[in-house]
């Protein structure tokens, strides 16, 4: 049992292959057992390596698979490791990604043979590439699993290809984080150009002896990884793509844009977290655009009625919270909330893909309304998980990971009481816009047609155990992280703080001394108010309905921006993207070719002949003109190189 | 005896005057001609060379340089025979079916 | 010079007058069989090809120069000539169908690609400016007698003359280069030519600028680099479409291979101002390439366009030079053939029979009808994308890595946005076989005759997938075989 | 000697200059003619009389005969006055092919410009020995590897004429079954 870190990632794949390539003959059956069933295992074999890991030296364990590359100083074996970052995250990975497997057999059972097993074809290939991001002990391999997370996030986006929004969504989420691969990949460039490796060991660990810190290439560096993580984990500027990509499955919206691929970002930036505390201004730039994207994205979420539309700009502001607190330089926090989120995000999402399942496929919360009679095990647990993302103090996992973050964000040395204040605010408009959904979904009055209404049922048990499961873990999940504040008068230490013990790069600065008191009282003034947000949201949209309506309108316009979301899209749309086409085919296609190179054009007709001098141009003969290219092209050579 | 500069002088004209013919020309045939004419440009070239060198290096490439105008003459007055048969003319600027 | 010659002379060309040799063989029997079926010669052809692989890896590692030092058998041109003989492997057994749909029965098809096929390992082999010059002669008239083989298609003449004209147009540039250089040096011998540029008199001379410019823009012409790229998507547009898979991969590796000869090996003195001449024209050619390919709606024209920018790719590594980069040159060149001609392949399989396909919106709903076929052809697509464990990413990585280490930091950059951009249209005709309904109807027969379609389909996924995850043998090769081009032995 | 170089470079130009400027096809063929004739004059002024016999009898007299030959076939009609195509582009190309000419005149004439060292074979040595027996042992002992390689591309050119120029019957009837 020595060897055996490879089969973590090879087993989905393994999936992959036989539901793929086998399933077809078959049948649904088949496709049932061997979906979840190899993650299940991996899950199994994941345990075994985090409970070696932590017996193991130094808390890491690396095993050569074999050697990929090897040409003239570069070495890139493909290795895997688990360390303390990469352990918790294949935990995440592969646990998460079971429960939803298993939620998805159900989920998708009705759809045709062919449609399931292509989907769980994609979902084990999305699962592979996910944990050879994770494992993965270089830049390559971790760019081998970028790629691959990201083409199967746009094949399963794209999996209802017969509706129109699917396909364009698939291709803005792709084309989107295309851009913040360019970023990556020049960073890894000049990683490797400085650093002669691509090993992230060796490069955190090289790093201060390398770069100067605060240096302008270390700046470049990790904004280049940065923009990557934008592009990743959907941060201002390059969010725009998550939303869009609620179009998949609502199981894929939990696994890939919400639990998993999502926090990539957030992994590359723990994961080289030796390079980004030598930038402080790329830090700044973190946390800034973190807590803006959280603000943002959240006052977005106040106003949208789909209910999965809710929960990607929820994503989106909690990624925010993530990034800001990294930013900070508190990683462990921020890795913290990775795991509470994937927790609580997933089950929001599978609770609302039950909904959805149970009401023909309506995502419109405005049709719902008084669920929570008819779908009690979906209730409840989507009620646990708005409690725990709005942060109900003291026993919910959301609290203690966010509740770290804002500390974090106001009492570390590179934080800001300023940054306390926004990330506070999201706060409790996440309290409110949570429950929102919940008031709006499960209490009041029904607002479903008829004919959905006679068929309202509970989800089968394939959904509703993922959905205990999964409830059960985002109140207990954030234990292991108690501050210290609170664990210390009885007697729990921060298991969390404990186990992250000098893994992560710390800010080189001062530690600044805060009382006690002053983070109780924090603690204390947030919890209260969130807790006075959701009461009021439950209030408004539950039993007051004319009276939200009635608050609406007098805040039309702003109404109005946040459900538009502050016409982002239109703004992209006329801003980048129209422009972007035009330039290319009006001057590039049009001028370039059209006229110079392929200016002669029979088929236009006669009319056209005689209009104006530039089409006369048109009249040219191809191949003469190609060897005026020619000869242009000669001449200019001739006179670089002799004169 | 003559100064090779100049022969290559009057290559380098031929040369240029076979670019522009082939520029300017809408014939296939002519600009096939040209293209003769930039090929002779060289074949002079050479010649001046290996009598300024007293090599004979220059005079087997020209020996080779032929061969190949031959074999291309062949090739290119059959593709044009074959065009010519499928359109009517041999005039390159209605050879517009491919294109942009 | 004594006339007689030794088995070293012979050993050194051995694979090429076999291919010559069983060229006229495939003529001759072409002539006494009259009338039936060519599929006989064509698997006549994928034995002489094979053959010829097993004569070139008996060669390896061996550096035999033959008649007096113009040809060679060295590694790098061994490694070349087992590029240029998959080519010709690859569009033998995804030609015989396409010929067979359209009823040319012409034995003369299969000669004439081993003649190109030799003509290219000449060109790698040729250690002088005269056997370069007759290989690319070989190559250039054979291929434009392919592209004008479907005598009865108006496109197909227009693209052999187009090619034909412009080709002979650039052959008079590469000549008069050929002329300067001799002038200056007194030899067309490219050992000759070092020695004598070693003379920092000879260095200043000005017809040794003038040569390279001149060599410059006729190896650019029939590499197709901006921008002396503009034939290349009329030609290939035209042309048979085997004859096009053929011609986007064989052609511009031979001259990549003859090339780098010529400038490392001869010309490795003028190197500083040749660089940066192909600094720009790489830098434009990637650019251009992508920016032209992405407006295109048949796919035929868009791999045209998509070639210029892969030649663009390798350029760089020509830039940066140093054993890394060539090494690269290597590796792209048989990655890319690979993943391009298996992208031919499923497009001739799937015009079979009844229609052509060659617009994007043929291919609606293609991955449904034809899973297998919708498959192959995403992962050739993801590979010429340069998405990683496929030959396209190994290639590319291993250049751009070469090219950042030789501090060309602007270059790789531009590279990596382009491979970027080339994104968008390689995914469009995934995005039209998986995500829009299917329109059109599978291949409605699937004749016995299919199958050598199925092995080069079969083969160039394999390659691809095999070179994506297991680079190392291939580029171990590769890097052997560059190393005494550098260093000039 | 330097004068008849000078006429015969003078014709040789003129008659260039007439392959481009002469519309009809089969005046180009003929001034194109009397440039080779020209430029094998200028050969046997160079002392080359092995290149000024074989530019005659091939270039002059098979190759042009070739041209000459289509050119009737095809009966071609003469093109339209060059005045027709004075476009920008072309103006531009033609432009630039007059800077090639004083570019490669500008190096030729330029005092770094020197040729290669000096060979063996010397006027005396080629007359001593004879210039065709020369030619021809080089031919064949240097240069017999591409000597026998050119015979492919010979061969490649008659199947290409083959192929290309054979009247076929239409595709259809040919096709196997």
């Amino acid at each position: 049992m020595n060897e055996y870190l490879w089969l973590i990632p090879a087993l989905p794949l393994l999936g992959f292959v036989l539901n793929g390539l086998v399933a077809p003959r078959f049948g649904k059956g088949f496709v049932k057992v061997v979906g979840p069933g190899v993650v299940g295992l991996s899950f199994a074999l994941s345990i075994a390596a985090f409970c070696e890991m932590l017996q193991a030296p130094g808390q890491s364990i690396t095993q050569h698979a074999f050697t990929w590359l090897e040409s003239g100083g570069l070495y890139v074996p493909i290795a895997f490791v688990v360390d303390r970052l990469s352990g918790l995250y294949i935990l995440i990975v592969t646990g998460v990604g079971f429960l939803i497997h298993i939620y998805s057999v159900g989920y998708m059972g009705d759809d045709d043979e062919y449609a399931f097993w292509r989907f769980f074809a994609y979902l084990n290939l999305f699962l592979f590439f996910m944990l050879l991001l994770v494992l993965g002990s270089s830049f390559l391999l971790l760019f081998v699993g970028w790629e691959g997370v990201g083409l199967c996030s746009y094949l399963l986006i794209g999996y209802y290809f017969d509706k129109d929004s699917a396909a364009t969504a698939a291709k803005k989420a792709f084309v989107v984080n295309r851009i913040g691969d360019f970023g990556f990949i020049v960073a890894t460039l000049l990683i490797f150009m400085n650093f002669g490796t691509l090993e992230f060991a060796e490069v955190n660990a090289r790093a201060p002896g390398v770069l100067a810190a605060g240096g302008g290439l270390v700046t470049a560096i990790t904004l280049l990884l940065f923009l990557g993580a934008t592009g990743k984990s959907a941060q201002i500027p390059l969010y725009v793509w998550l939303p869009d990509a609620m179009e998949g499955p609502t199981p894929v919206s939990a696994l890939i844009h919400a639990a998993t691929m999502v926090t990539a970002g957030l992994y590359l930036v723990a994961r080289m977290s030796g390079l980004f505390v030598l930038a402080p201004t790329t830090m700044a730039v973190v946390a800034i655009i973190g807590a803006a994207t959280a603000f943002f994205a959240a006052t977005i979420g106040m106003a949208q009625y789909d209910i999965k539309r809710v929960l990607a700009y929820s994503t989106v502001s909690q990624l925010g919270y993530m990034f800001m607190a990294m930013g900070v330089g508190a990683f462990m926090a921020g890795i913290f909330h990775v795991m509470t989120h994937a927790f609580f995000k997933a089950l929001l999402f599978l609770g609302s893909g039950s909904v959805i399942h149970a009401m023909h496929h309506e995502q419109d919360m405005r049709r719902m309304g008084g669920l929570l009679k008819h779908m009690p095990i979906t209730g409840y647990t989507y009620i646990i998980g708005a409690l725990a993302i709005g942060g109900v103090p003291l026993f919910t996992a959301g609290f203690f990971s966010k509740d770290e973050i804002l500390w974090q964000s106001f009492a570390s040395p590179a934080g800001h009481p300023l940054l306390w204040a926004v990330g506070a605010v999201t706060a409790l408009m996440t309290a409110f816009y949570m429950f929102r959904t919940v008031a709006l979904t499960f209490f009041g009055e029904s607002r479903v047609d008829k004919h959905t209404a006679e068929h309202l049922h509970e989800s089968p048990w394939t959904m509703t155990l993922p959905l205990s499961v999964l409830a059960v873990l985002s109140i207990v999940g954030g234990w292991i992280g108690i501050p210290h504040v609170l664990g210390h008068g009885v007697g729990i230490g921060n298991a969390l703080e404990h186990y992250f013990e000098g893994f992560f790069a710390k800010v080189p600065a001062e530690v600044a001394h805060h009382e006690a008191s002053t983070e109780l009282l924090l603690m204390g003034l947030t919890s209260v108010l969130a807790l006075g947000c959701m009461y009021g949201a439950y209030v408004l949209f539950s039993r007051n309905l004319a009276r939200a309506e009635a608050l609406k309108k007098a805040l039309s316009p702003l109404q109005k921006l946040l459900e538009k979301k502050y016409f982002i899209d239109e703004l992209y749309e006329w801003v980048v993207i129209k422009p972007v086409y035009y330039t290319s085919k009006l001057l590039l296609w049009r001028l370039v070719d059209v006229r110079i190179i392929d200016g002669m054009v029979n088929g236009v007709g006669n009319g056209v002949r005689h209009v104006g001098g530039a089409l006369r141009i048109i009249h040219n003969g191809v191949i003469e003109n190609y060897a005026v290219g020619i000869a242009v092209g000669a001449a200019l050579i001739f006179y670089f190189l002799v004169y | 005896m003559i100064p090779v500069s100049h022969v290559l002088t009057l290559s380098a004209i031929l040369f240029g005057i076979g670019v522009a013919g082939v520029i300017l020309r809408r014939n296939a045939i002519v600009v096939f001609m040209c293209i003769e004419l930039m090929l002779n440009a060289v074949n002079l070239g050479f010649v001046a060379f290996a009598s300024g060198m007293q090599s004979m290096v220059g005079v087997m490439f020209v020996f080779f340089v032929l061969i190949v105008a031959a074999a291309e003459a062949v090739v290119g007055l059959s593709i044009i025979l074959a065009i010519f048969r499928n359109s009517g003319t041999l005039n390159i600027e209605e050879f517009n079916l491919l294109r942009w | 010079m004594s006339p007689g010659f030794t088995q070293t002379d012979f050993l050194s060309i051995m694979p090429e007058m076999l291919i010559f040799g069983m060229g006229l063989v495939v003529l001759l029997f072409d002539l006494f069989g009259q009338g039936r079926s060519t599929r006989n010669l064509a698997y006549l052809t994928l034995l002489t090809l094979g053959a010829a692989g097993y004569l070139d890896v008996m060669l390896l590692g061996q550096f035999l120069p033959g008649f007096g030092g113009s040809v060679i058998a060295d590694d790098f041109s061994i490694a070349f000539e087992l590029v240029f003989l998959v080519v010709c492997a690859l569009t033998v057994l995804i030609s015989i169908r396409y010929l067979e749909d359209r009823g040319l029965n012409h034995g003369e098809y299969y000669a004439l690609l081993l003649f190109a096929t030799g003509g290219m390992m000449v060109m790698a082999s040729g250690r002088d400016l005269l056997m370069i010059f007759i290989g690319l002669e070989i190559l250039s008239i054979s291929s434009y007698i392919l592209c004008g083989f479907l005598q009865q298609d108006r496109r197909s003449n227009e693209s052999a003359l187009k090619y034909f004209l412009l080709g002979a147009f650039a052959t008079g540039f590469l000549l008069y280069g050929i002329m300067l250089i001799y002038g200056a040096t007194g030899s067309i011998a490219l050992q000759d030519i070092r020695a004598a540029l070693a003379d920092p008199a000879t260095f200043q001379n000005p017809y040794i600028w003038m040569g390279l410019g001149m060599l410059l823009v006729g190896w650019s012409f029939k590499i197709a680099l901006v921008p002396f790229h503009m034939w290349t998507p009329d030609v290939y547009e035209g042309a048979p479409t085997a004859v096009t898979a053929f011609l986007s991969t064989g052609p511009k590796a031979a001259c990549f291979a003859a090339l780098v000869r010529i400038l490392f090996e001869a010309l490795a003195a003028t190197r500083a101002e040749w660089q940066q001449v192909f600094w720009v024209l790489a830098a434009l050619t990637m650019t251009v390439g992508n920016v032209l390919a992405l407006h295109q709606d048949n796919i035929k024209r868009m791999l045209a366009y998509s070639s210029i920018s892969h030649a663009g790719y390798i350029l760089v590594a020509l830039v940066a030079g140093g054993e890394e980069a060539l090494a690269g040159v290597i590796f792209y060149a048989l990655a890319y053939t690979l993943m391009n001609t298996g992208a031919f392949a499923v497009l001739i399989l799937s015009s079979a029979g009844d229609r052509e396909r060659v617009n994007f919106s043929d291919y609606a709903g293609f991955g449904y009808l034809e899973p297998a076929l919708g498959a192959a052809m995403f992962v050739f697509m993801l590979s010429l994308a340069g998405i990683p464990l496929t030959a396209g990413f190994a290639g590319k990585f291993q250049i751009f890595k070469a090219v950042v280490g030789q501090g060309y930091i602007w270059l790789a950059v531009i590279g990596v946005l382009n491979s970027v951009v080339s994104i968008y249209y390689y995914l469009r005709i995934s995005v039209v076989m998986y995500m829009q309904p299917a329109t059109g109807d599978s291949i409605s027969t699937r004749p016995p005759g299919s199958v050598p379609l199925y092995v080069a389909i079969v083969g160039s996924l394999a390659g691809v997938l095999y070179l994506g995850i297991f680079p190392g043998g291939w580029l171990e090769m590769s890097l052997h075989s560059v190393s005494r081009i550098i260093t000039g032995g | 000697m330097l004068i008849s170089f000078y006429i015969l470079a003078a014709l040789a130009v003129g008659g260039a200059l007439s392959v481009v400027l002469f519309r009809s096809p089969v005046y180009c063929a003929l001034s194109l003619v009397a440039t080779f004739l020209c430029l094998a004059g200028i050969y046997v002024l160079l002392n080359s009389e092995f290149v000024a016999a074989i530019q005659v009898l091939i270039y002059a007299g098979a190759i042009m005969v070739l041209f000459l030959f289509v050119i009737m076939l095809l009966n071609l009609r003469s093109d339209k006055p060059l005045r027709h195509s004075w476009t920008w582009p072309k103006l531009l190309g033609i432009g630039f092919a007059v800077a090639i000419i004083f570019q490669l005149i500008g190096i030729f004439h330029s005092p770094a410009a020197r040729m290669g060292p000096a060979g063996k074979y010397s006027t005396e040595y080629l007359q001593q020995k004879g210039a065709v027996e020369v030619v021809g042992e080089v031919l064949f002992t240097e240069y017999v590897l591409p000597f026998e390689i050119i015979s492919i591309l010979l061969m490649v050119a008659v199947v290409g004429a083959v192929i290309l120029a054979k009247r076929r019957e239409p595709a259809s009837t040919e096709q196997t079954p």
